[in-house]
């Protein structure tokens, strides 16, 4: 066990993955010298050279075609994005060519590809550098996507997403980059498409990802005062989900909330929903509620608290699903 | 637009000119050869076309007034090299060995690819306009880190120079001096709309802006996108860079079988390139040159006219997919939704539940 | 009331909206002298000009980018897509500037702009022809989403998305451009934003959209003939979805069956479902269902009839709401 | 990169050059106000950044280095024609006219812009690299159909010039003949990353592969910037096209306040731009031609000082934005799950429900 920072924890599970795969490389904007805008990359260049660690022209359509060429040579590429907003530019390489190579090519060619996106609000950053676009990609045959909430998950993670053979969309919930946390770096635990239950209860199930994975065991706490036992799940795989984990709870608390940063409407908090709904239909006491992001642009940065979910948000929403039923 | 001097090796009549700075190394019985490249593709297509008229095509891409563009820059390629196509690159397809079938599996629906392109050293077509043009030069920076001697060429149309993939392509194979060549077919459509809808200028100027040569060749001249396409490849296999190719050509046939061109350009148009026919105008060369018999053009017509028949009985004969086949290669690893989607689908297709 | 195709009552809707803004422009590739690939703008350009119905250089980004550009000048540009499959190029312009560009500039700017889209399978295509993205563009705040289903919709709706001062993604059902039907030139009818209830029914209530509009009221025909009576509503509105509509029809049946070519994962029909849920939950005697493409890339054309969203699959899925809580 | 000749009119030293093509229109009072210019924003921006480290901002872009640049472009604009900036074009706000202030709206986290848009005729920043480009193009393409004179002008940076966007841009310009000045500010670096990263050549050439005019600027030079834009402004405004204009500078300081520059570069390479600085360079001019009184630089000074005392009043007691404003524009007509979102809001943060 080692304590360490989440940005630590996925620089140290790079280096692994660059030791075990001589084909592994990483083509980003600013990740060589400067060890990209968040220090994810920090050293590697220096370790591993040039050649495999790719300062990118200024071009994320560009860095993400050429990583689908370098795969198709037998490369393992793993594309930073710098920002979340900045990977819409790369959208149609990712939907057109990296989703669909493997199907088009009859597994001729596999698209063992990372696309590493730090993403979410709650670093008082401006415009585009807050954005959940994950939905986008959860909704894409032929992409995976998942998102670690903590150093340990990060450290495995990112490991298991540059060793599957599938494309992984690797969604990093930058406004956890400098929590610690313990890494055991000799067992990794939960495979990377497992969800985690990090904490048992009985009355409602509380899903969600990423940045929103500490906010919910927070609310978990508080709600414990209140008397009310939540039990949170972390899906860590957003697309596909591990249902079974996820229906199993609510078949338990008979109650569901998600929460997710993103918008509602055609999101992976809507969908964990419909199928929850769909499977564990006559567990349920209480409609699932989603706590989101609202239908709106991303907020400015001095107000992304109030109204992002936050702890007051998911109370209520907890508290609605209680109410339901009664 | 006016019309630039492009490197031409045999004028539209098939007379031999010579060039400062390409000569022609292939004797009469390698051009025979390119001869014979171009008018079985020519007659493949037309079986594709007439194919499709039948209604066994869903689509069909015609090649026709390209086969030069395409046979030159095809055979110049060594077999080690790698090749990024669009949709309407036959004669690559014919250079790099591919069976006729395989190209049709595309347009007749039912497949998105048609070949194995490991085994050909050929993508499968790329049909998002530009794309396949930074996956080339991302293949291309691949070799460089293999240290091989390889290349890469990518094909894509004067329509396809305005994407900004293809800029952003032209951007990456230059700051990594990618072994790559990005060869246009400029010819003179990109469905509906003329090349001066796409630029102002002669469009492989366009590599000026990023360093590295650009160079239009005629098209329709066999030998000369032959020479200007080797030497782009060896500079590239060298260590020397891109080359952007301008292959001034013509579309002579609709942009697809869906295309109705009589809406958008003038018979004059047509006519005049008819008489720049690039089939015609090696033959005439061979003829004229190398007194070549009459014989060994009626040989090939023959040997097409059989490829053609064959390629109609394996397009009448070939299956549908399995529908649970869709299921298969979606993803590398298994996947949950794969795997419900397939057990769903089977109760309504029969097949393994 | 004229008998047309729905490609002539788009070409006919564009006419009046042109006729009716001057500033309103149309920009998109082959849309001059050829009319589109589809012959939607046939005859435009020799009677409204080149400057208002603009070829476009083969780029999406730029013809959307541009659009922008217009918009803020003034102008209320109709963007022509050629086909689903390439409006991933134009992504990025769509989420960072269509979609944020009125709510950034606090309303001094409207993007008064109709992004056109054909969409959707069963027209024997090849690759990208046959995509359903609209659920990436419902996701994003800032855009609404529309989809007609038959002439007399297509007219009055593309008359109403030209005339809204908010981006409208413009889905048109590319296999029923050739289908007559009724256009009352006249009246309306219902608003953009109301769902249609196209057949009334008591046992299940069936929600679609654009293309299997057609096909859910065949469905609906045929599991007539089995004794049981099908709701059949048209969304029209993607995003927003006209819930009211929805709810209280779900209210009155009891049942949901959602269909859309689209993969489920974070796609409208998981969200109209998720939502319905949410609003008529005590009211659902079964727990409601999707039909929709499976999750994998668009199938090769001549199998798509088989595996996307037929007749069979969502009779199933009728059956399957109905023998719940039997 | 081996620096190739840029137009210039006053070199590092502050000596007058003449050029063969462009002479200087301005006289000593314009040009002192030039300097008043680029001293103040100077000023500004720095009080920004100081604002910035006490936590008074999320984030400042510093422009210092690039004054001359901004400045001579901005000056040259008639104040009909419209700008679409970048984050950092802090010296082009200021000659739009408007208020420092606002500037730092977004970088404060209160805005996604920051003033109107419409009245200065100036867009909110586009963060979204190349984004603008093809907007400002869109722009200009809609003063041609208005019949009228104007022109318009689009900023972005070394780094940009590798975005689709903005090739594709250049595309659309060259094509449609759009009025538009293509301002590229060549500083070195894209955060990190040199110029070489986004190109083996300098980067005017990109105009040619288009078929318009692209020219380089010493971007130090406040005389020579502000005499080439407006001549490219005058052509765009009869309608001669784009031209595309790389200002080579510097950028000083961080790439932002987030960033640290000594990671990836050497102080030597500062070092060498200081001894090019373009506030000095103009002020030694004024001095050493122009014999103007050190009182007129110290009443600069202090006029900046005091505008920048302002700003800091103006932020500190910025207000933060409504949290129920985030509904009050994401849309322009009606929209439920807007209208939703407001009442759940309003149960937690107060407000009419
Ligand atoms: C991104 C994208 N946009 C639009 C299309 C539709 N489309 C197919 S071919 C074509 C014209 C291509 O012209 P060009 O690049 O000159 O190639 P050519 O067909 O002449 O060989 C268009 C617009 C597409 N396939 N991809
Ligand atoms: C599409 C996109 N990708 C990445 C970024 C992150 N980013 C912000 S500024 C910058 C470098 C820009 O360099 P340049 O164009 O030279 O402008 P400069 O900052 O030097 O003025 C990067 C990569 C972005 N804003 N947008
Ligand atoms: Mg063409
Ligand atoms: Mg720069």
């Amino acid at each position: 066990m080692t304590s360490m920072t989440m940005a630590k924890a996925l620089n140290e599970g790079l280096r692994r993955s660059l030791d075990r795969f001589p084909k592994a490389l990483m083509i980003g904007e600013d990740i060589g010298k400067l060890g990209g805008v968040f220090r994810i990359t920090d050293g590697l260049q220096k370790d591993f050279g040039e050649d495999r660690i790719i300062d990118s022209p200024l071009a994320e359509s560009g860095l993400v075609g050429v990583g689908v060429g370098l795969a198709m040579r037998g490369f393992r590429p793993i594309c930073e994005i710098q920002f979340d907003g900045f990977v819409y530019p790369a959208f149609d390489q990712i939907v057109s060519q990296v989703a669909k190579q493997h199907a088009r090519t009859s597994g001729a060619y596999k698209m063992a590809m990372v696309i590493r996106i730090p993403f979410g609000g709650h670093i008082g950053a401006i415009e585009h550098h807050s954005e959940s676009p994950e939905s986008y990609f959860a909704h894409t045959a032929g992409l995976r996507v998942v998102s670690p909430s903590n150093p340990h998950d990060a450290y495995w993670m990112i490991q298991e997403a540059v060793a599957c053979d599938d494309p992984v969309i690797f969604c990093e919930p930058k406004c956890r980059y400098w929590d610690k946390g313990d890494v055991d770096e000799t067992n990794s635990g939960l495979s990377i498409w497992s969800a985690a239950v990090l904490r048992e209860g009985s009355d409602v199930t509380l899903v969600t990802y990423g940045p929103s994975v500490k906010t919910a065991l927070h609310v978990a706490e508080v709600a414990a005062t209140e008397g009310r036992s939540l039990e949170v799940i972390d899906l860590r795989s957003v697309a596909p989900v591990d249902f079974a984990t996820v229906v199993a709870s609510v078949e338990k608390t008979g109650r569901l909330v998600v929460v997710s940063e993103a918008p509602s409407t055609a999101s992976v908090a809507a969908s964990v929903v419909a199928t929850v709904t769909e499977r564990a239909f006559y567990s349920l006491r209480a409609p699932a509620l989603q706590v989101t992001g609202y239908h709106v642009p991303y907020p400015p940065s001095r107000i992304e608290s109030h109204v992002m979910p936050n702890t007051d948000r998911i109370l209520d929403a907890v508290d609605r699903v209680m109410e339901f039923e009664s | 637009m006016k019309e630039v001097p492009a490197v031409q090796l045999l004028t539209p009549e098939g007379l031999r000119v010579e060039h400062d700075e390409y000569a022609c190394s292939l004797n009469a019985e390698e051009i025979f050869g390119l001869y014979r490249d171009m008018a079985i593709v020519r007659r493949i297509c037309h079986e594709a076309t007439s194919l499709q008229r039948q209604g066994q095509l869903a689509l069909w891409a015609p090649v026709q007034g390209q086969e030069a563009a395409q046979i030159g820059a095809g055979r110049a390629m060594a077999p080690k090299d790698f090749s990024f196509p669009s949709y309407r690159e036959h004669g690559i397809a014919w250079c790099r060995g591919i069976p006729p079938t395989d190209w049709l599996r595309l347009f007749r629906g039912v497949s998105m690819g048609g070949w194995d392109p490991v085994q050909y050293r050929h993508s499968v077509p790329t049909i998002v306009i530009g794309n396949q043009v930074l996956n080339a030069v991302g293949y291309a920076m691949g070799i460089q880190r293999d240290g091989a001697e390889e290349a890469v060429m990518t094909f894509f149309g004067d329509g396809a120079t305005s994407q900004g993939d293809v800029a952003e392509g032209f951007g990456f194979g230059a700051v990594f001096n990618a072994p790559i060549v990005f060869f246009m077919q400029n010819n003179q459509w990109a469905i509906s709309e003329p090349t001066s809808r796409q630029t102002l200028i002669p469009l492989y100027h366009r590599a000026e802006g990023y360093g590295f040569p650009g160079i239009r060749v005629d098209g329709n001249d066999v030998l000369a996108v032959y020479e200007v396409t080797k030497r782009a490849l060896d500079n590239a296999r060298a260590g020397a860079g891109p080359t952007l190719i301008e292959a001034f050509t013509y579309r002579m046939g609709a942009h697809t079988t869906s295309d109705d061109p009589t809406r958008y350009r003038v018979d004059a148009e047509v006519e005049l390139w008819k008489h720049r026919d690039p089939v015609e105008r090696v033959k005439s060369y061979l003829i004229r040159e190398h007194q070549m018999s009459p014989k060994k053009f009626e040989e090939v017509a023959a040997e097409a006219d059989q490829m053609a028949a064959e390629l109609r009985v394996n397009v009448l004969s070939m299956p549908d997919p399995e529908p649970l086949s869709i299921f298969d290669h979606a993803y590398a690893e298994p996947h949950p939704l794969v795997e419900e989607g397939r057990r769903d689908l089977a109760d309504f297709v029969g097949g393994a539940s």
